[in-house]
């Protein structure tokens, strides 16, 4: 058996579906035809009444996740593309990331959002919004780059007492791909080690780890073993794992494909610089994408975005120090 | 109506005479009829209520108690929101009654999720949902999509539209073109209805029967009342804008007066009655307040500082 | 109307050939007719226009030449979007085209401002300005509160609702619950106006009539039609769901063949005439195809990196 | 003549309208009433036809913005709190942020938002957005501390043919006052030095600028002598003078009111560790609000945000290092 993410969120759903009768799904074309992405492909057939075909309204989707939420349902949103969502901000920082702060009563909401960026998508279907969505109090940012940790990671979304914001990244879709999707391992909030190394640690998530272990095994051959980290979850972020990291290699780039200013490598960089600033052998380093909405020709997105080349010259820049 | 309209003047003059109130504090008065004519229609334990800034009339009927009010005007650390949130965005979800954020328009979908879940989870029956929303709010793109979604998904929901000319300072001219906010109702697929917002038997009436309809499976009512807030959007503001002539037309009555009346005219209640009821409702606040009044604050030692229910999850904790 | 079915033609045989487009392709197939008839009535370099993913025939009868079409379609640098963005956002605000971005009815309030920014400086005129909606797209708070903003400011708007029964896979059942979307005109308290969204004539009457309407004062117009969409939600969909009940009715019509039907049984052109402009049209697209084929694709290297206008505010910019 | 922060914001928003008949306000209650503040008092009445009444809509008043702006119109919007923003993001992040990089056409738009936390105003009337807007491309964002920049980078703001953001701090409003507006001085995208010092540095803006005044001479009794940066505007950040100042006094607090996971104050400590990590003496260290949105109640309030005393405790710690 061959798994894509994208047939990992797919069997996620199905999983969630068939364990508790609270979950639903509700979403654009997510029921008959099975979603933009067919992420959730024959669970209308599958689960009769339990998968909803949605209006083009994004912020009554989430408005209705959070009073079905309060009531004791787990619903499982879809935005089309995660830039959707941005008119839908209003109830997911406000009304579902106060809910439980401000009333007592939890809410399981789980919205899924088609994340980041692919050639000839151009500026309002390729956004990374974790950065915004992390700087909000109550909510939980998910942010899965392997195809066992698309599916684990859903699963335990959906089970969290809280909003989770599953940040799915549309690259991976189709190339990525497992032959089983293994145990349940870490929970939410534990980053992973994705490969060891010594000589300086990556700090990313989603897509970009796979741009960061292309260039760590570039590196290899030039001698240079290079740790890893893939964080899982931007909020919580495992600090602690990241400390240990760069404890043993001394120095750290952060990497991210979302807008420069602020968001996940700023926050990396500052809590390792704050909070382990003598483990430090050379200045930190953060890449991201450029300052500018994401560019539809694929000419122009590649050097938008972070990619092994340059994850591999600012490693070596790191290493010179 | 007229215990909420005690319990507002209370309201307003702990907030004029300073230092116990915490917060602003914005009023129904004249808009009680409106406001409790929905309530009393609600059966608490049962039903689900949304209420808005200007439902301590329909928060009474529903069944709220008046502990809960004055605590959270107070602040103070055992009311529903803790000092954590205030005022008119009390709430107690789990009990049927929605917290509000001070987004206009918000609530609408919040009530049809909960009607949502119910009906997935079988547990729905002749429930029903009811929420607010002002002239001024109509205008949001929250109010739009929630009224449009209700009506896709055909759920019990009542949304009383409370026109009282304005959106705080702004009238009605330059919040809508349209003749009468029910015209709407037709374009949602909705049914719409009609009331005298100061007269509360027109206001009984029409959401008996907006409720009536929506328990028996008519799908979404929208209720509309025209009626003139008698005070400033909040206790800050004079409405020195509202003209002479609204005040003086039929719109600027005193719903409670014309009940009284009313109540007199049909012999239901003398105004001694009445009266006695007055003094009632003053020991009822007097009580609630005194309690209130002994209850300790906010603590922010003893505060969990944490916005997530798992609380592994919340960072920093362990620090 | 014609011209732009063999643009779309062309469009979607080089997608499904690939290779040469950047990008999806999104066709208005089946709404020629509607989209056509709206923009005839447009004056390039007077009015405005806001066109949306299935306007090609609109765009064409307003006056954009077809190499912007072809240029942005093959992601050319001399397009009017440069490679940065793509194929049915392409515009020109200056000339009075304006670039949507894709979040649906967010282009409501802008040509809406762009009217309102002609009064505040006395240019306004008779100037009209026009944007379209899919039935989809009615469920946005966007779009409700842009055609409230209009109403409010009876600004000089035509707003074209093309109901083509579904949005992407969704029909009308799942999207909305009124009759008519044009129950919604009153409601918003603009002119509703209803029209054949097949038949080019019933189109070309009703858009006249609207714009007339708008040009003398008559405040914002709303022009609904219904047809079907010939085709995918874009060139990857294959529009399995629309069934055939749909596809065999009359709102499953091709607004071409019904055209060309009464050209001809009118006298007013004969198939070999049609045949002729399709020759006329085969060669302005190949031409078209031919020069943007010839232009260079955007460069990393000279791109300018920034997004903001004042150059010496972009961040980075010395290093 | 003694001039309020808000007074000042009235004052900008006059003189813009009579140097320029393209300006025009745009906000709910801002006409005959003045606005909620009262920022607009009389300017209906003193410029008639330009300043309006908006239905309650940020969605399409920005949206209307962005289309007058394309025709060459100046609007001013007032949102009636910066927290209301939140149902206008999408316009402003995607409709005006997007305008010029897309279509070459300038987007000179100035939306005030009234930020910043008060007692009593609770979790939907006290947020600082400065850095949700900072993070997306194409919008400056202003942050004015004093009396003096309320007034004139709000007449520079107007100026810019590019969107800005302004956050003006509704708890300086009425406490603010000066003498005087000065003379135009600094322009946008220029940090100030608040005090000068050579101790340690403090970086901050807004509201808190003046706690740390306050901290700064409280440890001056005790013979500290803390350089205070005021940012001014928190995009473009100024990292020049943060650079400076910290290659000065070697040591590094970045304070800011808003929530703690990224944000101004994660990209002040990258950019001072990435860019000048050998300038600094002791790690570098942040202050931010709590991670959990703003209580009403003051006793709460009070703790949620920085103070003088947790930013001079802060201060301390840097100092014993
Ligand atoms: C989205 C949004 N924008 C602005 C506000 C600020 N605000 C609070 S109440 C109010 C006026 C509301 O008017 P209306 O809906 O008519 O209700 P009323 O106060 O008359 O009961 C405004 C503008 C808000 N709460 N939400
Ligand atoms: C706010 C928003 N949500 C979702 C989408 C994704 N989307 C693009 S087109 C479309 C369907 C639009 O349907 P309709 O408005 O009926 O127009 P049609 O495609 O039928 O012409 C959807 C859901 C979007 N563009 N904007
Ligand atoms: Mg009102
Ligand atoms: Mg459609």
């Amino acid at each position: 058996m061959s798994l894509t993410y994208l047939e990992a969120i797919r069997e996620a759903q199905y999983e969630a579906l068939r364990q508790n009768p609270d979950v639903f799904l509700y979403g654009q074309d997510i029921g008959a035809f099975g979603g933009a992405f067919k992420a959730t492909k024959g669970l209308a057939r599958e689960f009769p009444g339990r998968v909803f075909d949605s209006p083009i309204s994004e912020d009554a989707m989430v408005g209705l996740a959070v009073g079905a939420a309060i009531e004791g349902a787990r619903p499982i949103l879809e935005m089309q593309f995660a830039d959707f969502s941005s008119v839908g901000f209003n109830q997911i920082v406000n009304q579902a990331g106060t809910q439980y702060w401000r009333t007592d009563v939890p809410c399981p909401i789980t919205i899924r959002l088609p994340s980041g960026g692919t050639p000839g998508s151009g500026p309002f279907h390729s956004q990374s919004m974790e950065s915004i969505y992390a700087h909000y109090p109550g909510l939980v940012i998910v942010t899965p780059a392997t195809v066992e940790d698309a599916y684990w990671m859903l699963l335990d979304s959906v089970e969290l007492n809280d909003p989770v914001m599953f940040c799915e990244h549309k690259f991976l879709y189709y190339h990525l791909k497992a032959d089983s999707l293994g145990e349940r391992s870490l929970p939410i909030g534990k980053a992973r080690i994705a490969r060891p190394g010594r000589h300086a640690t990556v700090v990313t998530y989603s897509a970009m780890l796979h741009e960061a272990l292309k260039s760590a095994e570039e590196l290899q051959l030039d001698g240079y073993q290079i740790e890893v980290v893939d964080l899982r979850s931007v909020k919580p972020m495992d600090t602690d794992t990241i400390l240990a990291s760069v404890a043993r290699t001394g120095r750290l780039l952060a990497v991210g494909e979302s807008f420069p200013w602020g968001g996940v490598t700023a926050e990396i960089v500052a809590r390792v610089s704050t909070e382990a600033f003598h483990l430090l052998d050379a200045p930190p380093m953060r890449l991201n994408s450029k300052d500018t909405p994401i560019p539809y020709h694929p000419n122009l997105w590649k050097s938008h975005r972070p990619t092994v080349t340059t994850i591999s010259d600012a490693v070596r820049r790191l290493l010179r120090y | 109506m007229q215990l909420s309209r005690q319990v507002e003047e209370k309201l307003g003059s702990l907030y004029r005479s300073g230092g116990r109130i915490v917060g602003g504090v914005y009023l129904g008065k004249g808009q009680e009829a409106f406001s409790a004519a929905l309530g009393v229609q609600l059966v608490e334990g049962k039903d689900v209520y949304g209420p808005l800034i200007r439902d301590q009339a329909g928060r009474i009927a529903f069944g709220e108690p008046l502990l809960d009010c004055f605590r959270t005007y107070l602040g103070t650390a055992t009311g529903p929101m803790r000092g954590r949130d205030g005022n008119i965005h009390r709430g107690r979800p789990k009990e049927g009654m929605l917290a509000m954020i001070s987004h206009l328009g918000a609530l609408v979908s919040v009530v049809t999720g909960v009607l949502f879940a119910r009906r997935l989870r079988g547990s729905l029956g002749d429930t029903v949902g009811a929420t607010s929303i002002g002239d001024g709010g109509t205008s949001t793109g929250a109010f739009h999509e929630g009224m449009n979604l209700a009506a896709v998904e055909k759920l019990p929901l009542i949304v009383s539209v409370a026109n009282n000319q304005f959106a705080y300072s702004t009238p009605n001219s330059r919040q809508f073109a349209c003749e009468d906010l029910l015209s709407r109702a037709e374009g949602y697929g909705v049914q719409g209805w009609s009331v005298t917002g100061t007269d509360l038997a027109s206001c009984l009436k029409g959401f008996r029967a907006a409720v009536a309809a929506a328990r028996s499976g008519g799908g979404p009512q929208m209720v509309v009342g025209r009626m003139l807030r008698l005070g400033g959007h909040g206790e800050h503001d004079d409405a020195s804008y509202v003209p002479e002539e609204a005040r003086f037309s039929h719109l600027g009555q005193d719903c409670l007066m014309v009940a009284e009346k009313t109540l007199a005219a049909r012999g239901l209640a003398s105004a001694e009655v009445v009266r006695g009821w007055e003094q009632e409702g003053r020991k009822l606040i007097d009580a609630a307040i005194a309690q209130a009044g002994r209850e300790p604050l906010p603590d922010p030692y003893r505060e969990r500082w944490d916005a997530l229910s798992t609380s592994h999850l919340v960072e920093g904790r362990s620090e």
